[in-house]
């Protein structure tokens, strides 16, 4: 703080915790003579220290050990640390288990998408006060929020045996092949659910932006592994045309622990990142077909707009998305269901070595890094979060909200920034969680 | 289907509603409930020494002992909270209703008494079902010759039913130690405590082996007043005392109660030593052993 | 029409009792499934009261009639042993209902090694079935037990024909063939005396290291009835209501002797371990007053820690030439 | 006259874990908001009030000095303390580390040697104030809560089964894949309350309830290691959920 006394008025200005975000952080302005200094996005979370906590142990235990990083993400966590042991292995699961993998990948993006949209994100721009109002005023869209939630976390029950921190899915493969009737029994269920995802992103199509966006965001994401839009792959893309494959994460982003923060922050080539479902739609959005594909280029991002609440709207055409996919997916499994082979684990080959792997999760991309003995134990391990990604791009989205501003102490200001934040869909968890502001007047 | 009946019996864990009539608090988590019976049935096969399941819904069932009968349609439960049941039954208040099982087991033998000199040995909460026994012997008092009854605990202040004490004091014709490891609260009028356990007590009291004894306390009791009253020359046929077991059930199913092949429930909770001799597990448990 | 219930297999090595539909289902070749056909009439966890507020009643399961296809000797004397706890005054209304509305069609099998219902008298059907089938391998001798599956047998008449001398000389050749099939050979009569003799065994104690008190045991064992009551509270759509659920309870979990003020009558797996065997080599002076095993063998082969070697332990309580119990276990 | 009778107020807050029990309950609350005020839920609203809890839902571990004064708020606040989820319960997986490392160590390790990031060893909720029902699970079993829920609605103390999963295994008859696949279910030593989750999907049982009651560590030890695990990562696993590292630093492994 400052001890400059001459130029500055000192008070700082308390607003309470932002709510309906996972976790616990608060933003911190610092404003000296009517300028914004600096803006710290600390995540006060209690830290975790999971690079830490899978060392050793066995390469078994840490899809289940890492899925706790996060509960709405869980099986990003444990897909992304399968991939990575998997590549140390040189295992390559069958196509039925990875059609499995992505059925049930694609049940989280529904899941998580739609709780952010609905209970985290549209209770502002319904006005309602939260999400309990929320519920009471506005009963169909409670009513289609359940919809769209409940399919996700029944895909991810019956692939993976519970809504979240899944115990059917292995390094190698799945565990035990889900019964026929209960996946003809989601097939009916997505088709239900169709109507409703769409109707989604007709709601969120109709908000406009809180405020205005002065600069171009640096878009980052996995480019999808066989051509179709997608969620897994080995090669990031970036919006100034930068591409690199995942195995080179630390040096395209350089990784920095800040120090008023438990959440690591990122940057992109040194500067700061968008992740997410923005930056997916924005590199490859093209790649999107049928009625997600229609929406898309019918939107503002389509047209070139990024301010960073139309996130929201892009995390909608992620769920038309999941579904149609996850349709087809299990079309395909039940198609040749008889072929589907349960993990059998004296078929793992451990070898030691060292592999990252990576996933597009709901909020952007997550590695996961691991360096593993001949006995498959864990020696070094590292994970590089959305969260964590974002967070620098936050912060300047708040620096120029207040910039913007012209009353830095308007309730409407503070909402606005609020409103902001969440359409990161930031989930603190993962580094850590999310938000109270506090202004600093130097 | 081996068997043509239409009708089913109904469940045997069916309870029987019974209504609080009164709440006494006798010490700290101590509380004498009063619940009045409808059913004669219920009331006249009473007898000291046996118990009741109680029901609070939504809580559970546990088993408690008949501790009196008192005001015609009246049975009293004299309840220690420890745990999940005893709890909830803590929150009812008078006028709430509560379910009632029972009563079960075989109480304390009052015919093989009848005749007999009569020594009571109760430890802390274990003076609850010798109540209905000393009250019992009261009300056939021409039927037994000389009583005694030895009452013990670690902390005077959580004396049990100190009125009644006083009157039993009063009495002549009964003869009444009470015993307290630590002297502490407020004094107790008219009860003198002697400082140290009950056992201490037995070497005032004047009995002799002609004595049957009746004993209900914690395990460890057991084993130390067992052995003193063996060395006085009592006969182990006479001495009786109550079992504590887990009792999910009452009627012999659960199996909880189980102790070297005999449900406590059925045949106990009240057993002679003679028997307890020739169950294996009792002695095999030290816990539950009262001769090591 | 209630449904069939038939061993289906359900892993590489176990099977279990399942509704089926179509006879592929059935896994004829099952010699034990994991939990024992007690489970139809004495199920893991049952609602026994309901509570809303100001009234209990009895919850009245509405029992379809079911059958069950597939029930080995060991089993129905298990079931007989059941009968006589449950159906002893008081009667357990649950169970009777559940006991009622079932068709029970034994079924032939050959012993494994794990098999010693021989020693323990109940390798042969002897009551509880409706009809006991004995496999000739080209057919079925049928026994009938009752009118009503006499009438049931009337109903199918196309596909009977009475026995012949023949088949009854076949019936006969079964099961004697069946009776020197068996590894263990032992005078149950004398378990009794064996447990209590062999009650400071050093045994016991080596046993109970090994212990994992994780009660896999019990509940697969058909004479095995413990029970806990417990008092659910739940939601309904205006009011908190209450169930009262029996669930099975097992002796060798640390809770099932312990009391208020911290005591636990059999405190370590070895104290429980020696009390679930007393069970079941003794018996108690329960209604069944013979030991309380049936011989299926299923205790050893669901024991996780290998301890449950029944014949193995009878053996060595009877003094016999001192085995290497890890090499049983292994 | 008429007195508006009280909905009894809950709160549910958060500590460090990962969320999962506050997703379970948020994703139940709709069958139980007629029963209650929910007076305090960050994650799900944004007006909240801490004054006069009569139930507190509480998940994650205390890992800062921020988590214990928050603990101590609400314990102060609050007529029924519920500690939720494998983290509040147990301490969960990053308790697990805080055994094996120094807090100082770990900082260093993740974030920066001279972090200014002032880390406690994970504990559960227990270790500072008094919790009154402590419910397990990672996360929690969605019908549990509802039953705690409705039990604390009535002043009851809840039933919470403490027996090992095995019991429930049996019950939904799985082949056991500790006999039949040599898989190292932790099953016989962990709380049941999943419905036997892993072993019901072919899987072994990594722990993930936390301890039963009175667990046979050295029994479970003794079986893995005669399958061919070796000890050290055995007790690495056994100790990934709950069980103290003093509890198996202690333990006497025959063999
Ligand atoms: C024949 C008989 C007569 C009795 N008479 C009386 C009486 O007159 N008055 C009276 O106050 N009490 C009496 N008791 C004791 C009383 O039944 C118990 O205190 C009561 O059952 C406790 O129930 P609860 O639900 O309140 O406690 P619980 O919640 O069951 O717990 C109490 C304690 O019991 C132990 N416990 C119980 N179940 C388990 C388990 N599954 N695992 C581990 N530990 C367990 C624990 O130590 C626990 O702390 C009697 C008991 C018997 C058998
Ligand atoms: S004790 Fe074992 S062998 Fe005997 S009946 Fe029970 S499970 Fe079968
Ligand atoms: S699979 Fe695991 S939980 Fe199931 S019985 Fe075997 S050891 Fe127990
Ligand atoms: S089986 Fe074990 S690891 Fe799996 S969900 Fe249950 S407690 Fe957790």
């Amino acid at each position: 703080m400052s001890n400059d006394k001459e130029e500055t008025t000192k008070h700082i200005i308390e607003i309470p915790e932002i709510t309906r975000v996972e976790g616990h952080s608060a933003i911190h302005v610092e404003i000296k003579n009517g300028e914004v200094q600096n803006v710290m996005l600390d995540v006060f979370e209690g830290t975790r220290f999971f690079e830490k906590i899978v060392v050793g142990h066995k390469y078994d235990e840490i899809p289940h050990i890492t899925s706790r990083v996060c509960a709405i993400c869980s099986t990003g966590h444990v897909l992304a640390s399968s991939f990575a042991i998997e590549k140390i292995f040189d295992i390559r699961c069958d196509e039925i288990t990875n059609t499995f993998r992505k059925i049930m990948h694609l049940g989280m993006f529904i899941e998580s998408h739609s709780t952010h949209i609905y209970a985290l994100a549209l209770p502002d721009f319904l006005g309602a006060r939260d999400l309990l109002d929320f519920g009471s005023k506005f009963k169909t869209e409670f009513a289609d929020w359940t919809l769209l939630r409940n399919l996700g976390t029944a895909i991810q029950s019956i692939i993976g045996g519970r809504p979240f921190h899944p115990v059917n899915l292995h390094v190698g493969g799945l565990s035990h092949i889900p019964a026929k009737d209960k996946l003809e029994a989601l097939l009916a269920e997505l088709k239900m659910a169709k109507p409703v995802a769409l109707k989604t992103c007709e709601l969120l199509l109709k908000f406009n932006p809180p405020v205005e966006r002065t600069t171009k965001p640096l878009f980052m994401a996995l480019i999808p592994e066989d051509g179709a839009y997608g969620f897994f792959g080995n090669k990031v893309r970036s919006s100034n045309g930068f591409e690199s494959d995942i195995q080179n994460y630390k040096e395209y982003l350089a990784e920095q622990a800040v120090n008023y923060s438990h959440a690591k922050r990122s940057t992109g080539q040194g500067s700061a990142l968008f992740v997410g479902a923005m930056a997916r739609l924005n590199l490859f959005g093209n790649l999107l077909q049928g009625d997600a594909s229609a929406i898309y280029k019918s939107s503002p991002m389509a047209q070139g707009d990024n301010n960073s609440i139309w996130n929201n709207l892009a995390q909608s055409i992620e769920i038309v998305h999941a579904i149609d996919e996850s349709i087809i997916l299990i079309e395909k499994i039940l198609a040749r269901y008889l072929e589907a082979k349960s993990l059998n684990a004296s078929h793992v080959r451990v070898q030691a070595g060292t592999a990252t792997g990576a996933v597009e999760c709901p909020r952007g991309t997550l590695y996961h890094h691991y360096e593993l003995d001949t006995a498959g134990t864990i020696l070094v391990a590292d994970m590089v979060t959305p969260s964590a990604q974002n967070s620098w791009r936050i912060e300047m989205d708040i620096k120029e909200a207040v910039m913007q501003s012209s009353d830095i102490h308007s309730e409407q200001l503070q909402n606005n920034l609020e409103t902001l934040v969440r359409a990161y869909d930031p989930c603190n968890t993962c580094a850590t969680h999310m938000v109270s502001i506090s202004y600093l007047e130097v | 289907m081996s068997c043509n009946a239409l009708k089913c019996d109904t469940t045997p864990y069916m309870v029987h509603k019974a209504i609080i009539r009164s709440i006494t608090n006798l010490a700290l988590d101590n509380v004498l409930f009063e619940v009045a019976v409808s059913d004669e049935t219920i009331l006249s096969q009473c007898k000291p020494g046996q118990f009741f399941q109680i029901y609070v819904p939504g809580a559970g069932e546990a088993p408690i002992s008949i501790s009196a009968l008192s005001r015609k349609d009246c049975i009293e439960f004299c309840v220690r909270r420890v745990g999940r049941v005893t709890s909830a039954l803590f929150q009812l208040q008078e006028g709430d209703w509560i379910g009632l099982r029972g009563p079960f087991g075989n109480g304390f033998p009052v015919d093989e008494m009848k005749g007999s000199n009569i020594i009571m040995v109760a430890g802390g909460l274990g003076v609850a079902p010798l109540r209905s026994l000393w009250q019992y012997l009261i009300d056939n008092r021409k039927d037994f010759k000389d009583i005694s009854l030895v009452y013990g605990m670690k902390h005077s202040e959580d004396i049990l039913f100190r009125n009644e004490f006083r009157q039993l004091i009063l009495r002549h014709d009964i003869e009444v130690f009470v015993a307290a490891e630590n002297i502490n609260g407020p004094a107790v009028p008219s009860i003198e405590f002697q400082i140290g356990r009950v056992t201490d007590l037995l070497d005032l009291a004047h009995f002799d082996q002609s004595y049957k004894a009746a004993l209900c306390g914690p395990p460890i009791m057991y084993r130390f007043v067992v052995d003193a009253l063996r060395k006085r020359g009592l006969c182990e046929q006479n001495i009786y005392l109550s079992l504590e077991r887990q009792m999910k059930c009452g009627i012999g199913r659960c199996g909880h109660c189980f102790i070297g092949g005999h449900f406590a429930c059925k045949e106990g909770p009240v057993f002679s030593v003679a028997k307890l001799n020739f169950m294996k597990e009792v002695v095999e448990c030290k816990g539950a052993s009262y001769a090591d | 029409m209630g449904s069939v219930y038939a061993p289906v297999r359900v892993s590489d090595q176990s099977f279990a009792f399942r509704s089926v539909r179509d006879e592929a289902e059935i896994a004829f070749e099952a010699l034990r499934t994991i939990l024992p056909p007690k489970k139809f009439f004495y199920p893991a966890k049952e609602t026994i009261l309901e509570c809303d507020g100001d009234e209990v009643k009895e919850h009245i399961e509405v029992v379809e009639p079911f059958a069950v296809f597939g029930v080995h000797p060991c089993d129905l004397a298990g079931l007989n042993a059941l009968d006589k706890i449950f159906l002893s005054t008081p009667q357990d209304s649950h169970y009777q209902r559940r006991r009622r509305a079932a068709f029970i069609i034994g079924l032939s099998c050959l012993p494994d090694k794990h098999c010693f219902c021989k020693a323990m008298k109940a390798d042969a059907p002897g009551k509880g079935y409706d009809l006991f089938l004995t496999d000739l391998e080209d057919k079925y001798f049928v026994q009938v037990n009752n009118q009503e599956a006499f009438e049931f047998i009337l109903s199918c008449k196309e596909f009977m024909h009475l026995a012949s001398d023949q088949d009854n000389q076949g019936y006969k050749k079964f099961w004697n063939d069946r009776d020197s099939m068996f590894e263990h050979n032992f005078d149950s009569a004398q378990l009794p005396n064996l447990m209590d003799l062999g009650w400071d065994h050093p045994l016991w104690q080596e046993l109970g290291e090994r212990c994992l008190s994780c009660g896999n045991c019990t509940p697969v064992c058909p004479t095995c009835y413990c029970f806990d009551m417990t008092d659910v509270a739940m939601f309904n759509s205006e009011k908190v209501e209450a169930e009262r659920q029996r669930v099975w309870d097992s002796c060798q979990f640390s809770g099932f002797a312990a009391v208020a003020g911290g005591e636990n009558f059999r405190p370590g797996p070895v104290d429980r371990l020696k009390f679930w065997y007393r069970h079941k080599l003794h018996g108690f002076e329960d209604p069944i007053e013979i030991p309380s095993c049936v011989g299926c063998g299923r205790c050893t082969v669901s024991c996780p820690s290998g301890i449950d070697d029944l014949p193995g332990v009878i053996r060595i309580l009877a003094g016999r030439p001192q085995l290497n119990l890890e090499g049983e276990i292994a | 006259m008429q007195i508006e009778r009280r909905l009894p107020r809950i709160a549910v807050q958060g500590l460090t874990g990962c969320a999962g029990e506050l997703l379970v309950i948020l994703e139940n609350l709709g069958s139980v908001l007629p029963f209650v005020q929910v007076a305090s839920f960050p994650f799900a609203q944004s007006k909240n009030d801490l004054s006069d809890i009569d139930i507190a839902f509480v998940e994650g571990s205390v890992s800062q000095k921020h988590d214990i004064d928050s603990i101590k708020e609400i314990r102060a606040r609050s007529k029924w303390l519920v500690a939720v989820g494998n983290c509040a319960v147990h301490g969960c997986v990053q308790s697990s580390t805080c055994s094996r490392y120094k807090a100082k160590e770990l900082v260093e390790a993740v974030y920066a040697k001279d972090s200014p990031i002032e880390a406690l060893d994970a504990k559960p909720l227990s270790s500072y104030v008094n919790v009154d029902v402590e419910l397990s699970g990672c996360p929690i079993d969605k019908n549990q809560f509802l039953a705690v829920l409705a039990s604390l609605l009535k002043d009851h103390l809840p039933y919470i089964i403490d027996r090992p999963v095995c019991l429930e295994c049996k019950m939904r008859e799985n082949g056991c894949v500790l006999i039949e696949k040599n898989l190292p279910c932790l099953g016989p030593v962990t709380a049941a309350g999943c419905g036997a989750l892993c072993p019901s999907f072919e899987a072994a049982c990594y722990g993930c309830f936390g301890p039963c009651k009175d667990p046979q560590l050295n029994a479970m030890a003794t079986v893995l290691s005669e399958k061919g695990y070796n000890l050290s990562d055995i007790l690495v696993r056994l100790g990934t959920f709950g069980i103290p590292e003093q509890v198996l630093s202690n333990l006497d492994v025959k063999r």
